[in-house]
């Protein structure tokens, strides 16, 4: 997995609603391989920003030569990216850290919240032919914040949940009935909060349950130490080198 | 041709350019970026006699033109480091230097002792300026008394290239500088970080986990070739100069100001390549100049 | 409705929000840009004894977010403050401060002694930090002793409000703030400019004229609040914060950190109009989370 | 004169060659008087600029309440500038400083080194109908180097040095041979070197001079006192505020 720090076209700029928004980037020559959960530190050329942007991928293409990211304007630097052009280039650091793993099972559930539904995407089209059945489970607010549950179709069976019933079952993630379910494994991405929610109750189930951090990062690389999330025997470890993917049952939650 | 080698009091660089601590890694983690074989040095992360854990998550706040760490110098002490990591490390061509902390003098001497039979480590760079840990050594470092007490005590079990790193974080760089000097330091490399603070105003809360960190990037260069401008006019010994370094005109100022080697530190997160084309810039710089070695620009701020 | 008046240690402000000394001119500069009168106060342009052409030109170096300045005081001194400047300032519904400098703490008095008779001038700030000229009272300002002085012998001859405002260029700005305060200050004003320096790399030249000035601007954000913090943890008289603050998130982070007022210096040369955008900042954030009062946040930082 | 801080469209965008360009700015609603001389303090959003730009400018119309600026691409600033397109927004101080005096004379000289043809063209325009006989004498490295003036056609004889002798008299201004002329009065703006000879040759023959000053600056309205020029009696005055436009005769050359 070798990374490389590119300057990448804007092949696409796709809007899906007033605060988030897709892009695709291409690479020529040589193309790396890229693995579901893997992520990508963007420089944002802006008066207000100084550091990288970690963005997961959301989907890559290798035949393209092209991934995309799945993004959510939140601050100065989002807002500028949301502000490109196609055309437009981008430095990029990528593809950075681990990814989940691809085993066969028969059953999985994938959970996201909020833009932690971007990798679930490429990990459900790589799931594809190696799980029998795959459930995707996502919650928000309300209808109008659950996002490109559609794109889902064919590749996974989608469940909602929302706070106020506009769509799917009442309440969050965690409540939801299908998690009465047996599954073979949980894959998840989301807010801290959400995903501790689950880790905890994949550890009580026993299921094995990979988690997604999104911890604040300033190198992306594994140098600077400041991205860490603790582990059981109370190390802590970078989730950009070492994560952003971990075993629920490794970490301290 | 122009030379790019620096003879830093005894210590080779095939030319100026070391990575710093604590951005740097082990070096290794910029295979994929560079050739790292190219560099002047690396000065790996700083390393403690015992394993650390370092401090809780969040330990980092970007501010403008610059970022705060809290990282509290995690690494799993110098045992870890000679079994596991120094091994890989010699493997490269470059000047690896070791980043020493302590808590306690007698955890320097004996860090430094051990760091003495490393072959392919030819110096240290005594860290005591770390603001992030209550016995990070900022409390050595921010006195002549202190430093001085230090130095002299390292000094005596240390035999290779001495370099003490000072904090900037003083009321009178050049008197902690002249007292690291008297004992015996080969060379002083400038400045750790400034002490500052971060505050997210929605939730009213600190946004480091220790409330408190330093201070790196563009926003310090500023205060950092002030005070390599003032140490260098001041002791005989050479100077590595850092503190926002971020282009090749930056390193220029820092080599002018007197610092005879730099390093890149907050740099490097935005561009990992940028050591590199560092190295380059320079040689460029000198050519336009008609200079032949860099050496003729070290300290030749025109001030008349 | 939300009450943005200060009572700073019996100095009533409007609101909170004070244009900088240095940056603020006479206030009057201002007059086409802003209503003077909606200002919390106006920190005049430090003033001296005597007449001072202050240094010489260039005086100014743009660095990454931040700007160094050397003006070194120029002023006609408070003679023709008094003569041609203050009745122009008494036609202003805002509380006028005096920054006041010297060179010998004979100086100091002097000049407070005649700042006292100014009816519409209810406070000095005691200006012991200016880094850019030998004599502009860096040399008190760094040591616990030196302020201590000046603080005294000031006091004894100036009855109203007295400010001190302190240099961040120090080891520990705690132990100088607590100096100041035992010698009778009324509060605190925090931080001054940080000691810097700029180099042209194709003319190999330093920018300033005086080769180091002083750093200020959003670069120093990150000091000046981590100093306003500690030193109002350890003193019980209100604390005016500054450094680097250019929009209401800023200030607001002053007030968490402990400041009762806060003022705008350089952030005024990008938008002139700031000071009053942050006045209505301020209401807002207030009105949001349901403040009634400013002080309902002042030094509230949740750090558990 | 009251000075403004607005934020005015870019309305016209006109490249001069590789690195002089003509932005001109519009203001909707009150349009202050502008006189010759003066200048603005541009506010320019790029990640490595701080502090504000300032420009003189080159030419106004009140009517159709714009201004130009002549702006030659030397740095971060002046290039973030230079890439600006017809649309965009500047936030922009203006207008600041004295500008020149319009007395009646007979016969006057301009002169501009650089981007110091900058505000003689508006002040050309400005003094028509007050001047019988107007000059203007520009120097540069070499002809591609002397910038527009075919816009004085009309408005003043134009006299041209240049080092290389690819047009007009070989040499700097300072040596043009229509300095042998009787002058009523001399206007000039550009770099120290040049203004310096010329304030000296003017004091010398006893020739009134205006000079216009190009210090560096922070605020541009008289506040921060960096951007001083020293006097004859040793005082320092603000080139913002006081100037940027002095009478020879008033300062230490
Ligand atoms: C491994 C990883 C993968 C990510 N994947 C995605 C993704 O696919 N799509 C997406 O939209 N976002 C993703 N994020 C989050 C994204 O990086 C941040 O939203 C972005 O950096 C905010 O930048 P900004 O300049 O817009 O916000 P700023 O203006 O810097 O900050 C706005 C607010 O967001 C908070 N914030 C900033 N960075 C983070 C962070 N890393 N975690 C939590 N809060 C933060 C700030 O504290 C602040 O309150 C990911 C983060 C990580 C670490
Ligand atoms: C009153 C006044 C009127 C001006 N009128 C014009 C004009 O009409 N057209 C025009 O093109 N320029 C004019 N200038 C100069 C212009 O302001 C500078 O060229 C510009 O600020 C440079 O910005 P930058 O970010 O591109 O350069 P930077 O990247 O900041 O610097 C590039 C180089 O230019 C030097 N520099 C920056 N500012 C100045 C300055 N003010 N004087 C001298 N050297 C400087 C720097 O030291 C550096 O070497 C004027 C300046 C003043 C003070
Ligand atoms: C994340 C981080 C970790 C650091 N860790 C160390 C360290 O372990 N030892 C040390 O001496 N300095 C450490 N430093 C300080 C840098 O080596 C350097 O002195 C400082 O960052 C200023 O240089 P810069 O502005 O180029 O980053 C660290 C800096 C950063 C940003
Ligand atoms: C151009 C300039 C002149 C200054 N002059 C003075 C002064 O006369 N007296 C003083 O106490 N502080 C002076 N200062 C310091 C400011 O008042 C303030 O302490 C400092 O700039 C930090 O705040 P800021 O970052 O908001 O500008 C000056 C600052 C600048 C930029
Ligand atoms: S972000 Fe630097 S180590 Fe993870
Ligand atoms: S630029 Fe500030 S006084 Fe002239």
């Amino acid at each position: 997995m070798t990374k490389t720090v590119a300057k990448l076209s804007i092949s696409e700029h796709k809007r899906v609603n007033d605060d988030h928004f897709i892009l695709t980037l291409k690479k020529d020559g040589v193309f790396p391989e890229i693995k579901p959960g893997q992520f990508v530190n963007v420089l944002v050329e802006d008066t207000d920003v100084f550091l990288r942007r970690p963005f997961s991928i959301h989907d890559a293409d290798t035949k393209q030569q092209s991934f995309s990211l799945l993004i959510k304007a939140v601050g100065k630097g989002t807002k500028s990216l949301q502000s490109k052009k196609v055309g437009d280039t981008l430095d990029v650091l990528f593809p950075l850290g681990n990814g989940y793993s691809l085993q066969e099972n028969n059953k999985v559930l994938l959970v996201g919240g909020g833009f932690g539904i971007a990798p679930l995407y490429y990990l459900a089209k790589q799931l594809k032919d190696k799980v029998e059945d795959i459930h995707l489970l996502v919650g928000a607010r309300s209808a109008k914040h659950i996002l490109l549950t559609e794109k889902f179709d064919g590749l996974a069976t989608v469940h909602i949940t929302t706070e106020d019933e506009s769509l799917g079952e009442k309440g969050y993630v965690t409540n939801h009935s299908i998690l009465e379910d047996d599954f073979d494994k949980i894959y998840t991405c989301g807010p801290h909060p959400m995903t501790k929610a689950l880790a905890l109750y994949a550890l009580n189930r026993e299921i094995s349950c990979e988690v997604s951090l999104e911890n604040m990062m300033a190198c992306g690389y594994g140098v600077c130490l400041c991205c860490v999330a603790e582990t059981k025997t109370h190390e802590n470890v970078t989730t950009c080198l070492q994560g952003p993917v971990f075993n629920a049952k490794e970490l301290q939650w | 041709m122009v030379n790019l080698a620096i003879n830093l009091n005894g210590l080779i660089l095939k030319n100026p350019v070391i990575l710093a601590s604590g951005t740097a890694g082990y070096g290794y983690e910029y295979d994929d970026f560079i050739d790292v074989n190219q560099l002047g040095g690396v000065s790996v992360k700083g390393t403690t006699l015992h394993n650390r854990a370092g401090n809780a998550y969040p330990r980092m706040a970007e501010t403008p033109k610059g970022m705060l760490n809290a990282v509290g110098l995690q690494n799993k002490g110098i045992d870890y480091f000679i079994e596991n990591i120094y091994p890989r490390l010699q493997e490269y061509d470059t000047t690896m230097i070791l980043n020493a902390s302590g808590s306690t003098i007698d955890d320097y001497v004996a860090l430094c002792e051990k760091a003495n039979e490393l072959e392919h480590i030819p110096a240290i760079e005594l860290n005591v300026s770390c603001p992030n840990v209550k016995e990070g050594g900022m409390a050595f470092g921010v006195s002549c008394a202190g430093v001085s007490e230090v130095v002299k005590e390292v000094r005596k079990v240390y035999h290779k290239h001495l370099m003490v790193k000072l904090s900037p974080n003083v009321t009178d760089i050049v008197e902690i500088a002249k007292a690291a000097e008297a004992e015996g330091a080969d060379s002083l490399s400038l400045i750790n970080t400034l002490l500052g603070m971060a505050i997210n105003a929605e939730t009213q809360r600190p946004v480091l986990s220790t409330i408190t960190g330093g201070l790196s990037g563009p926003a310090i260069k500023p205060v950092a070739l002030r005070m390599v401008w003032q140490v260098s006019n001041a002791v005989n010994i050479p100077i590595v100069g850092m503190g926002g370094i971020m282009n090749t005109t930056d390193a220029i100022e820092f080599f002018l100001a007197g610092a005879s080697a730099i390093q890149i530190g907050t740099a490097n997160f935005i561009n990992p390549q940028v050591s590199i084309e560092i190295i380059n810039g320079i040689e460029d710089y000198l050519k336009k100049y008609n200079y032949t070695d860099i050496q003729q620009i070290i300290g030749k701020l025109k001030t008349t």
